[in-house]
C-alpha cells in the first residue's frame, strides 16, 4: 500500500536513469543512512561496534568487491582474501615509509596496489575459464601471503610476520574509539558502495555482465574481453585491498598473513551466494547473515541446552555450528540460488502490486 | 509456494538478527548473582584443524575450576563461574569471542587466554583499553615479557626465545656438554608461518655462540607432505632436528623421518610439538624416542590430579576422562591454576571477593609459586616455580623435556634454563622498538 | 645423481597419493558436470568413520571397512538425491558452491559422530625402505639398485592400490552396462536420457564409487598422518592435479598427478634453497597454471571450440 | 555507380582437417541487401564468422570499406562498422532489454572509469544521449512496452527482435543477420522483413541476410548468394537464382 509507484511519472530519461527512481526506495534509503550514522551511534553497545558492526561492514565491502568480479563479470575468484592481505599490507608499509600519510590516502594507495596485483592475477582469465580459473586463483591464494611471510621487508622485518597498525589518524584527528572507528567505516563503505553502484548501471557494468553471459557475442558487438576483464579483476581488488586494509586497521588493528587463508576467501565467497550473486545490496545482506550467523547459533544452542536442562558435550555447539552453517548454504543455492537480494526483490515486486496478487 | 519461501526465509533473517543482541541483554539475566561470583571467560578451539591440540587445555582448564568449586567452593568463599566460546583457532572468531566475554560479567572476564598467537596480537592494543590482563602460556608475543612496555600482557612461565635457547641447551646436554655443539649440524623444521618465524634470530644467535651449523627448513601449511623437506634433511644428514611444528605437521615429520630412516632420538619439537595427539597420530612405532620440550609434565600422579578425578569425575562431572594426564590437559590444569593462584594473591590485598581485571593484574605480576607452594597445591614438578615482576613477565623461563616411550611422555631432564642474557636483551630491543612505534613510555604499572 | 632419482622417485609416488585424491573429483565431475568440492571432506569422513567404527563400535578392521563403505555410499546417494537433485540445470557455479556447503556439513557431521580427536590408522602396511620388507620375508634385496631399496613400501603399496583402482574403475566404466550408461552420461545428459537410461539412477551410483574412492583415499592419507580434521585439506592438494590433468580425465588425474608430484618436490629440493623453501604450498598451482596458459583445456581435457 | 562496402576474395576455412569454406569470393554493394542461402551445413555462418573476425580464414581476405582484414578480432570488426545478430539468440540473460540495447553502443561510449564511477556529470550526459538513440530504435522496433523485462522472459520472436535492436545500437554500416526470421511465424516474419528494408531504407545500412525462407529472401535482397558444402554455386539477382540449374538441383529441388 506504501509502497507503489504509481502516480510517478518520470518526465526525463535522466530521471528514469536516477539511482533510486522511485520515491519509497529513496526515503528507504534515507531512513537507513539515518539509522546507521545517527541512530546506531547513538545506540550501539562497544560489543555491538567491535564485534558485529565493524566486521559486518569490512566484510561487506570485500564481498562486494568479491561480487563485482564473481557477480557481474561471471569470473569467480577464491583468492579474496590474499587479495585483502595485499591492501593490508600495502597501507602499512606507505604508512610506515612515508611519515605524515594520512591515512584515508593509504587506503586508496593499498586499493590501487591490490588493484594492479590483481590485475597481474587476472592475465590467466583470457585463457581460463570456470573452474578451472577458479582453481588457479587458488595460485594467487597460496603464494602472496607466502610472500609477505618469506620477505621480511613487507612486514617491516618482525620477527614473527606479524603486524601492527599505525594509529588511524586522519589530520590530526585519532579515530580510536569504536564508535568513531565505526563511522569512520560506515563512511568508507558507503561512498564506496555507491561508486560501485554506479559502475554497474554504466558502461562498464554492461560489459561486465555481456561479458558474463555470452562472452563471444560480448566480443562480436564491440566490447574488448581482455580489456573488461582485467578492469574486473582491477576494480575488484580495489575493492578488496581497502577491505584488507580497513581489517587490518580498523578492526584487528593487527594481522598476519597467515590471517588471510583459504577459509577467509571462502566466507567472503558465501557472503557473496548467500547474499546475492550480482548484486551490490546482497552483499551487504551476505556479509551481516555470515557476520551474525555463527554468534546466533552459539547463543541459540548454548541458551536452549541451558533451558532444556541439557549438559552439551563440549564442542558439539562448534560442530554444529558447522553442520547449520553447511546446511544453510545447501539449503539457499536450493531454494533460492540468488540469495537474498532475490528475497528482498520478490518482496518489493509483491508490495508493488499489494493487494492484487497479479 | 514463492511467496511462502520468502516469507519464511525473511523471518529466519529478521528473527536471527533480533536473537543475536542478546549477548547484551543476556549477560545481565544470566549473572543476576554476578556480584559474588569470579567469572571465568574462557576462548578456546575444539573443532577445526587444530581443534585436537585445542580440546585438551580448554578441557583441563574448565576441569581444574570445577574441580576449585567443587572442592574448595571457588577461591576464598569466591563461587566460580565460566564461559567457553570457540574461536577455531581463527582471529576474527576469536576477537567477537573477547568482545562477547568481555560483556558478560561487570568484573569482566578475569584474564583471557586466547590460545592463539593471532588473536593475541589482535589483542594486545584492546587490553589495556578494557584492563583485563591477558596471559598467553608459552606463545604469543614474546617480547611481551617486559611488562613495562606490555604491563597487561603476560607470557606466564616461559616465551619462544628461552625455548629455543632451552632447546639447544638439552641438545648440548645430549651432546656431553654444549662445547660439543661445535661443527654439529642442526636443522630446524619449522612450519612455515609466522609462529614457525619466532625461533629464527635467536637460533642463528645460538649458532654463532656454540659455532654449530644451522640450517632452517619450511613446511608449507598444513604440513602433511613433507617429502621433500625430509629427503632434504637426509642429504644434510643433521646431527639433530628441531621439530617446529603445529597439528598435523608434527606427526607428519616424526612419521616421514621414520619413512627416511631419520632417527627420532635425534629429533627435539618445541612445547606445541610435543602432545600425545602428535605421536599417538604417527602411528604406532613411529614416534619411539621422539623428544619434545614441554611447559608442564604429562602424568596424572600428581595430587590435583586425583582431587580433579575425585571432586569432578567421580561425580560424573568433567570434560573428557581419556584427557587426564595427557600433556595439554595438564597445560590447560596448570593455565587455570596460574589464573586463579594470581586471583587468590589480588585477594590477599585487596580483599575476599571478586576481583576486577585491574586486581588480577597486580595478582599475576605479584604471583610467586615457589617449589613448596606448588607442592601443597598438589602441583608437585609438574610445573617449574614462578615469580612474576614487572619487568619480567615471564616468570620462568625453564622448559622441561620429555621423551615418546611408545606408551606415554616421560620426562628425561631437569627443567632447563637457556641464555636468560641472551634471551632478556632481544626482548628488551624489541619491546622498545615496538615502544617507540607506539608511543609508549615504559613503566611499572603498579596497582 | 642418484639424490635426483630419490627426490624424483619420492615425487611420483607422492603424486600418486594426489592422484588418489583427484580421482573422485574427476568421477563426478565425468558424470554429473559437478566440481564436488567436499570430496575432501568425504575422505575425511571416511577415514574417521574407518576409526571410529572400531574404536567406538568397538568392530573388528573388516566389520569396520563394510560399515564405511555402507556410510560412504549412503552419503553419497544422499547427497545425490537430496542437494543435487533440485539443483539440475542450475549454472554448475551453484553447484560448486553448493557442494563447499556440503563440505562444512560433512565435516561437522563427521566430528558430531565420532568426536574431534586424533586417532591412528593402522592397516598394517610395513612403512620402511622396501629394502628391509624384502628381508624380513627372508629373501635378499642386495641385487636391487640403491635407488629402488631406497623407495619406501607404504608408498609402493599405496601406488598399487591407485593401480588397482583406476584399473578396476576403467574395466567398470568399459565392460559393465553401467559403466557404458555412465559413459554415454558424461557424453549427453539429454542424448543419455532420450535413449533411456535411468540418468538419477546413474548418479546415485557414481556418487556411491565416488564415497568408495573417498574411503580408500581417506585409508591411505589416514595411515599416512593419523586421522584427523586436517584430512580435508587432502582435496588441496587434488586441485592442481585437476587442472593440470583436466577435470574430467581418469588417465589425467593420474598422469597428472604423477607430474605434480614429482615436479613440486623437485622444486622444492632443488629451487626452494633460493627462496627460504616452502614453495611447495604455490609451486603446483603456478606450475598447472603456467600450463594451462598454453593448452586451456588441461592435458587430457577436449578442446572446445566456441560456436556461435 | 555504387561502391563495394565489403569484398570477400578467395576465402577458405578447415576446423581440423574438415573444409567449411572452399575459395568462397563475393562482394557486397552499399545500401543494398545480400543474402546467403543453402541448405544445412553449406557453411553460412561461418561465412559471417570469417566476416566478423571470429573466426580466421586459413586462405584468402576480407576487404572492407577498401581495408584488407588483418589478423582482425570481432570487436575491431565491430568498432569498424559490422553488427550482427546469432543463428541462436545471443543476449544477454541476465540484463533487460534496454540494457542488452545500451550494450550495443558500448563501443561509441567515451566515460572513464573513474567518471562512471562519481557517474555525476560527464558520465550522466552521456548515459542520457545513448539513452535517447537507443529509445528512438525502441520506437522503431516497437518495443517499447518490454523495455524493462529482462530478456530471459521474453517470447522467442521478440528476443529476436531485441538481438536486432541491439544490433542497430551500434549503427552500423554493414548488418550481419543470421537467420533472423527461424521460428517464426508469418506474421512475425513480415514485421521482420519490414523492419529490414527499413533499417536499409532509413539508415542505407547494407545487409548480408542468412535466411531460408525463399518467399522473404526473393521478396527482400537485391543479390542472393548460394553456397553448397563450403562452395559458392550460384551468385545473382533473385531473379537469375530462381532460373539456376544448378542452384536448383542442389538446393530449391530439394523439397522443403
Amino acid at each position: 500500500m506504501f509502497y507503489r509507484e504509481s502516480g510517478q511519472l518520470k518526465t526525463s530519461y535522466q530521471e528514469d536513469q536516477a539511482l533510486l527512481s522511485i520515491t519509497q526506495d529513496r526515503i528507504g534509503l534515507l531512513l537507513i543512512l539515518i539509522g546507521a550514522f545517527v541512530l546506531i551511534p547513538l545506540l550501539a553497545s562497544d560489543y555491538w561496534f567491535t564485534a558485529i558492526l565493524i566486521p559486518f561492514l569490512v566484510f561487506s565491502l570485500a564481498a562486494l568487491g568479491l561480487n563485482l568480479l564473481t557477480g557481474y563479470a561471471g569470473q569467480l575468484s577464491l583468492g579474496t582474501a590474499a587479495f585483502m592481505a595485499v591492501g593490508a599490507f600495502a597501507a602499512y608499509n606507505f604508512e610506515l615509509r612515508v611519515p605524515g600519510l594520512p591515512v584515508l590516502v593509504s587506503f586508496i594507495l593499498a586499493g590501487i596496489t591490490t588493484a594492479i596485483v590483481g590485475i597481474a592475477f587476472g592475465i590467466p582469465s583470457l585463457r581460463i575459464r570456470g573452474f578451472y580459473l577458479a582453481v588457479a586463483t587458488l595460485a594467487a591464494q597460496f603464494f602472496i601471503p607466502w610472500l609477505l611471510v618469506k620477505v621480511g621487508w613487507f612486514t617491516n622485518y618482525s620477527s614473527s610476520g606479524v603486524i601492527t597498525t599505525q594509529p588511524v589518524e586522519i589530520f590530526g584527528y585519532v579515530f580510536d574509539s569504536p564508535v568513531e572507528r565505526y563511522l569512520l567505516v560506515l563512511a568508507i563503505v558507503s561512498v564506496l558502495a555507491l561508486l560501485a553502484k554506479n559502475l554497474v548501471r554504466s558502461n562498464i557494468g554492461r560489459a561486465w555482465m555481456a561479458v558474463r553471459d555470452m562472452d563471444v557475442a560480448a566480443e562480436v558487438i564491440g566490447i574488448k574481453i581482455m580489456r573488461t576483464k582485467l578492469i574486473a579483476f582491477g576494480v575488484s581488488s580495489f575493492y578488496c585491498g581497502v577491505a584488507g586494509a580497513l581489517y587490518a586497521y580498523v578492526y584487528l588493528g593487527s594481522v598476519e598473513p597467515d590471517g588471510f587463508n583459504l577459509d577467509l576467501s571462502f566466507r567472503i565467497l558465501f557472503m557473496v551466494i548467500i547474499g546475492g550473486i550480482g548484486s551490490i545490496m546482497g552483499s551487504f545482506f551476505g556479509a551481516a547473515f555470515i557476520t551474525l550467523l555463527p554468534i546466533f547459533l552459539d547463543i541459540i544452542i548454548n541458551d536452549g541446552a541451558a533451558l532444556l536442562n541439557l549438559k552439551l558435550a563440549a564442542g558439539i555447539t562448534s560442530v554444529m555450528q558447522l553442520l547449520v552453517f553447511g546446511g544453510l548454504i545447501i539449503f539457499f543455492l536450493i531454494v533460492e540460488p540468488l540469495g537474498l537480494a532475490r528475497l528482498w526483490q520478490i518482496t518489493k515486486e509483491k508490495l508493488r502490486l499489494w493487494p492484487f496478487p497479479h | 509456494m514463492k511467496s511462502t519461501k520468502v516469507a519464511l526465509s525473511l523471518i529466519v533473517f529478521v528473527l536471527f538478527i533480533g536473537c543475536s543482541e542478546s549477548p547484551n541483554t543476556d549477560s545481565v539475566v544470566q549473572d543476576t548473582d554476578a556480584s559474588d561470583t569470579q567469572f571465568f571467560g574462557v576462548a578456546g578451539y575444539r573443532v577445526g584443524p587444530y581443534g585436537p591440540n585445542g580440546a585438551p587445555v580448554a578441557t583441563g582448564y574448565l576441569d581444574y575450576l570445577q574441580m576449585l568449586n567443587e572442592r574448595d567452593g571457588g577461591i576464598n568463599g569466591v563461587k566460580l563461574t565460566w564461559e567457553e566460546c570457540e574461536t577455531e583457532y581463527n582471529t576474527s572468531k576469536g576477537l567477537e569471542c573477547y568482545e562477547r566475554l568481555k560483556t558478560r560479567n561487570p568484573m569482566g572476564p578475569t584474564a583471557i587466554h586466547p590460545m592463539s598467537t593471532g588473536i593475541t596480537y589482535g589483542l594486545i592494543d584492546k587490553v589495556p583499553v578494557d584492563q583485563i590482563p591477558l596471559i598467553t602460556l608459552g606463545y604469543g608475543r614474546t617480547d611481551a615479557s617486559d611488562g613495562r612496555v606490555f604491563p597487561w600482557v603476560f607470557p606466564l612461565l616461559s616465551n619462544y626465545w628461552s625455548l629455543t635457547s632451552a632447546i639447544v641447551r638439552f641438545i648440548g646436554k645430549q651432546e656431553g656438554g654444549l662445547d660439543n655443539l661445535k661443527g654439529k649440524k642442526i636443522v630446524l623444521l619449522y612450519h612455515d608461518s609466522a609462529y614457525g618465524k619466532e625461533p629464527h634470530q635467536l637460533l642463528k644467535a645460538e649458532a654463532k655462540n656454540f659455532s654449530f651449523d644451522l640450517s632452517m627448513i619450511p613446511v608449507p601449511h598444513p604440513g602433511n607432505e613433507q617429502q621433500s623437506q625430509w629427503l632434504r634433511i637426509k642429504k644434510e644428514k643433521p646431527d639433530w632436528v628441531i621439530v617446529w611444528g603445529w597439528g598435523v605437521s608434527t606427526a607428519t615429520s616424526i612419521k616421514t623421518a621414520k619413512k627416511v630412516g631419520f632417527p627420532r632420538e635425534k629429533m627435539v619439537g618445541n612445547w606445541w610439538s610435543g602432545a600425545e595427539v602428535d605421536t599417538l597420530a604417527a602411528g604406532k612405532g613411529a614416534s619411539e624416542g621422539y623428544y619434545a620440550a614441554t611447559l608442564n609434565l604429562a602424568g596424572d600422579h600428581y595430587p590435583v590430579i586425583e582431587d580433579i578425578k575425585e571432586h569432578v569425575y567421580d561425580k560424573g562431572n568433567g570434560g573428557d576422562e581419556s584427557y587426564i594426564g595427557t600433556v595439554l590437559w595438564n597445560r590447560g590444569v596448570a593455565m587455570a591454576m596460574l589464573t586463579t593462584e594470581a586471583v587468590r594473591n589480588a585477594q590477599a590485598k585487596y580483599g575476599n571477593k571478586p576481583m576486577s581485571g585491574r586486581q588480577v593484574r597486580w595478582g599475576i605480576e605479584n604471583l610467586d609459586l615457589s617449589q613448596a607452594r606448588l607442592d601443597s597445591l598438589g602441583f608437585g614438578k609438574m610445573v617449574p616455580p614462578i615469580k612474576v615482576s614487572c619487568e619480567d613477565h615471564e616468570g620462568s623461563g625453564l622448559a622441561g623435556f620429555q621423551q615418546w616411550d611408545g606408551g606415554k611422555w616421560v620426562s628425561v631432564s631437569d627443567w632447563i634454563q637457556g641464555d636468560s642474557d641472551l634471551v632478556r636483551r632481544q626482548v628488551e630491543e624489541s619491546a622498545a622498538k615496538y615502544a617507540k612505534e607506539k608511543n609508549i613510555t615504559p613503566k611499572c604499572l603498579g596497582e | 645423481m642418484e639424490f635426483f632419482l630419490e627426490v624424483l622417485i619420492g615425487g611420483l609416488l607422492a603424486g600418486v597419493m594426489y592422484s588418489l585424491v583427484a580421482l573422485g573429483f574427476v568421477l563426478i565431475y565425468k558424470a554429473s558436470g559437478v566440481f564436488n568440492f567436499a570430496q575432501g571432506a568425504m575422505v575425511f569422513f571416511a577415514a574417521l568413520t574407518f576409526v571410529g567404527a572400531q574404536e567406538k563400535l568397538g568392530l573388528s578392521l573388516w566389520a569396520a571397512l563394510a560399515f564405511s563403505l555402507l556410510l560412504m555410499i549412503l552419503l553419497g546417494v544422499l547427497t545425490e538425491k537430496i542437494v543435487l537433485r533440485p539443483l539440475v540445470n542450475q549454472p554448475p557455479i551453484s553447484l560448486f558452491m553448493v557442494t563447499i556447503g556440503l563440505t562444512f556439513f560433512v565435516e561437522g557431521l563427521a566430528q558430531l559422530m565420532w568426536g574431534t580427536k586424533v586417532y591412528p590408522l593402522e592397516l598394517g602396511i610395513p612403512d620402511e625402505p622396501v629394502a628391509t620388507t624384502i628381508e624380513s620375508l627372508g629373501l635378499s634385496a642386495t641385487n636391487l639398485p640403491t635407488v629402488l631399496q631406497e623407495i619406501n613400501s607404504f608408498d609402493l603399496i599405496a601406488a598399487i592400490v591407485a593401480g588397482v583402482l583406476v584399473a578396476g574403475l576403467a574395466i567398470f566404466f568399459q565392460i559393465t552396462k553401467i559403466g557404458r550408461a555412465l559413459r554415454a552420461v558424461a557424453d549427453d545428459h539429454q542424448a543419455a536420457l532420450s535413449i533411456g537410461i535411468p540418468l538419477k539412477s546413474i548418479w546415485a551410483i557414481v556418487w556411491s564409487v565416488a564415497g568408495f574412492v573417498a574411503l580408500v583415499a581417506g585409508l591411505m592419507w589416514g595411515a599416512r598422518n593419523g586421522v584427523q580434521f586436517a584430512l580435508t585439506f587432502v582435496a588441496l592438494k587434488a586441485l592442481p592435479v585437476l587442472i593440470l590433468g583436466g577435470f574430467d580425465s581418469v588417465m589425467g588425474a593420474i598422469v597428472g598427478g604423477l607430474i605434480i608430484g614429482a615436479l613440486e618436490k623437485l622444486a622444492e629440493v632443488y629451487i626452494g634453497p633460493f627462496f627460504g623453501g616452502g614453495i611447495e604450498i604455490w609451486f603446483a598451482y603456478v606450475a598447472a597454471l603456467l600450463f594451462l596458459l598454453i593448452r586451456p583445456e588441461g592435458l587430457f581435457g577436449d578442446k572446445q571450440i566456441d560456436r556461435v | 555507380m555504387t561502391e563495394n562496402i565489403l569484398n570477400v576474395n578467395k576465402v577458405s576455412l578447415s576446423f581440423g582437417g574438415v573444409a567449411a569454406l572452399k575459395n568462397v569470393s563475393f562482394q557486397v554493394e552499399e545500401h543494398k541487401i545480400l543474402a546467403i542461402i543453402g541448405p544445412n551445413g553449406a557453411g553460412k555462418s561461418s561465412l559471417l564468422n570469417v566476416v566478423n573476425g571470429v573466426y580466421k580464414p586459413q586462405k584468402g581476405q576480407v576487404i572492407f570499406k577498401g581495408k584488407t582484414w588483418k589478423n582482425v578480432v570481432p570487436y575491431e570488426a565491430a568498432r569498424s562498422g559490422i553488427a550482427r545478430t546469432f543463428q541462436n539468440i545471443a543476449l544477454f540473460k541476465g540484463m533487460s532489454v534496454l540494457d542488452n540495447i545500451l550494450t550495443g553502443r558500448n563501443l561509441k561510449m567515451r566515460a572513464g572509469l573513474l567518471s562512471q564511477a562519481i557517474y555525476l556529470g560527464k558520465c550522466q550526459r552521456e548515459e542520457t544521449n545513448h539513452r535517447k538513440a537507443v529509445e528512438q530504435i525502441i520506437d522503431f522496433l516497437q518495443i517499447q512496452h518490454i523495455r524493462k523485462t529482462p530478456v530471459g522472459r521474453l517470447p522467442y520472436g521478440l528476443q529476436k527482435r531485441v538481438e536486432l535492436a541491439r544490433a542497430l545500437a551500434a549503427e552500423p554500416e554493414l548488418l550481419l543477420l543470421d537467420e533472423p526470421m527461424a521460428g517464426m511465424n508469418v506474421e512475425e516474419k513480415e514485421d521482420m522483413s519490414r523492419f529490414i528494408l527499413d533499417v536499409n531504407e532509413e539508415y542505407g545500412t547494407s545487409v548480408i541476410l542468412i535466411e531460408h525462407d525463399m518467399g522473404v529472401v526473393m521478396d527482400i535482397s537485391d543479390k542472393v548468394v548460394v553456397l553448397d558444402y563450403g562452395k559458392k554455386i550460384g551468385e545473382g539477382t533473385p531473379e537469375e537464382i530462381r532460373n539456376n540449374q544448378e542452384v536448383i538441383d542442389a538446393y530449391l529441388g530439394v523439397a522443403r
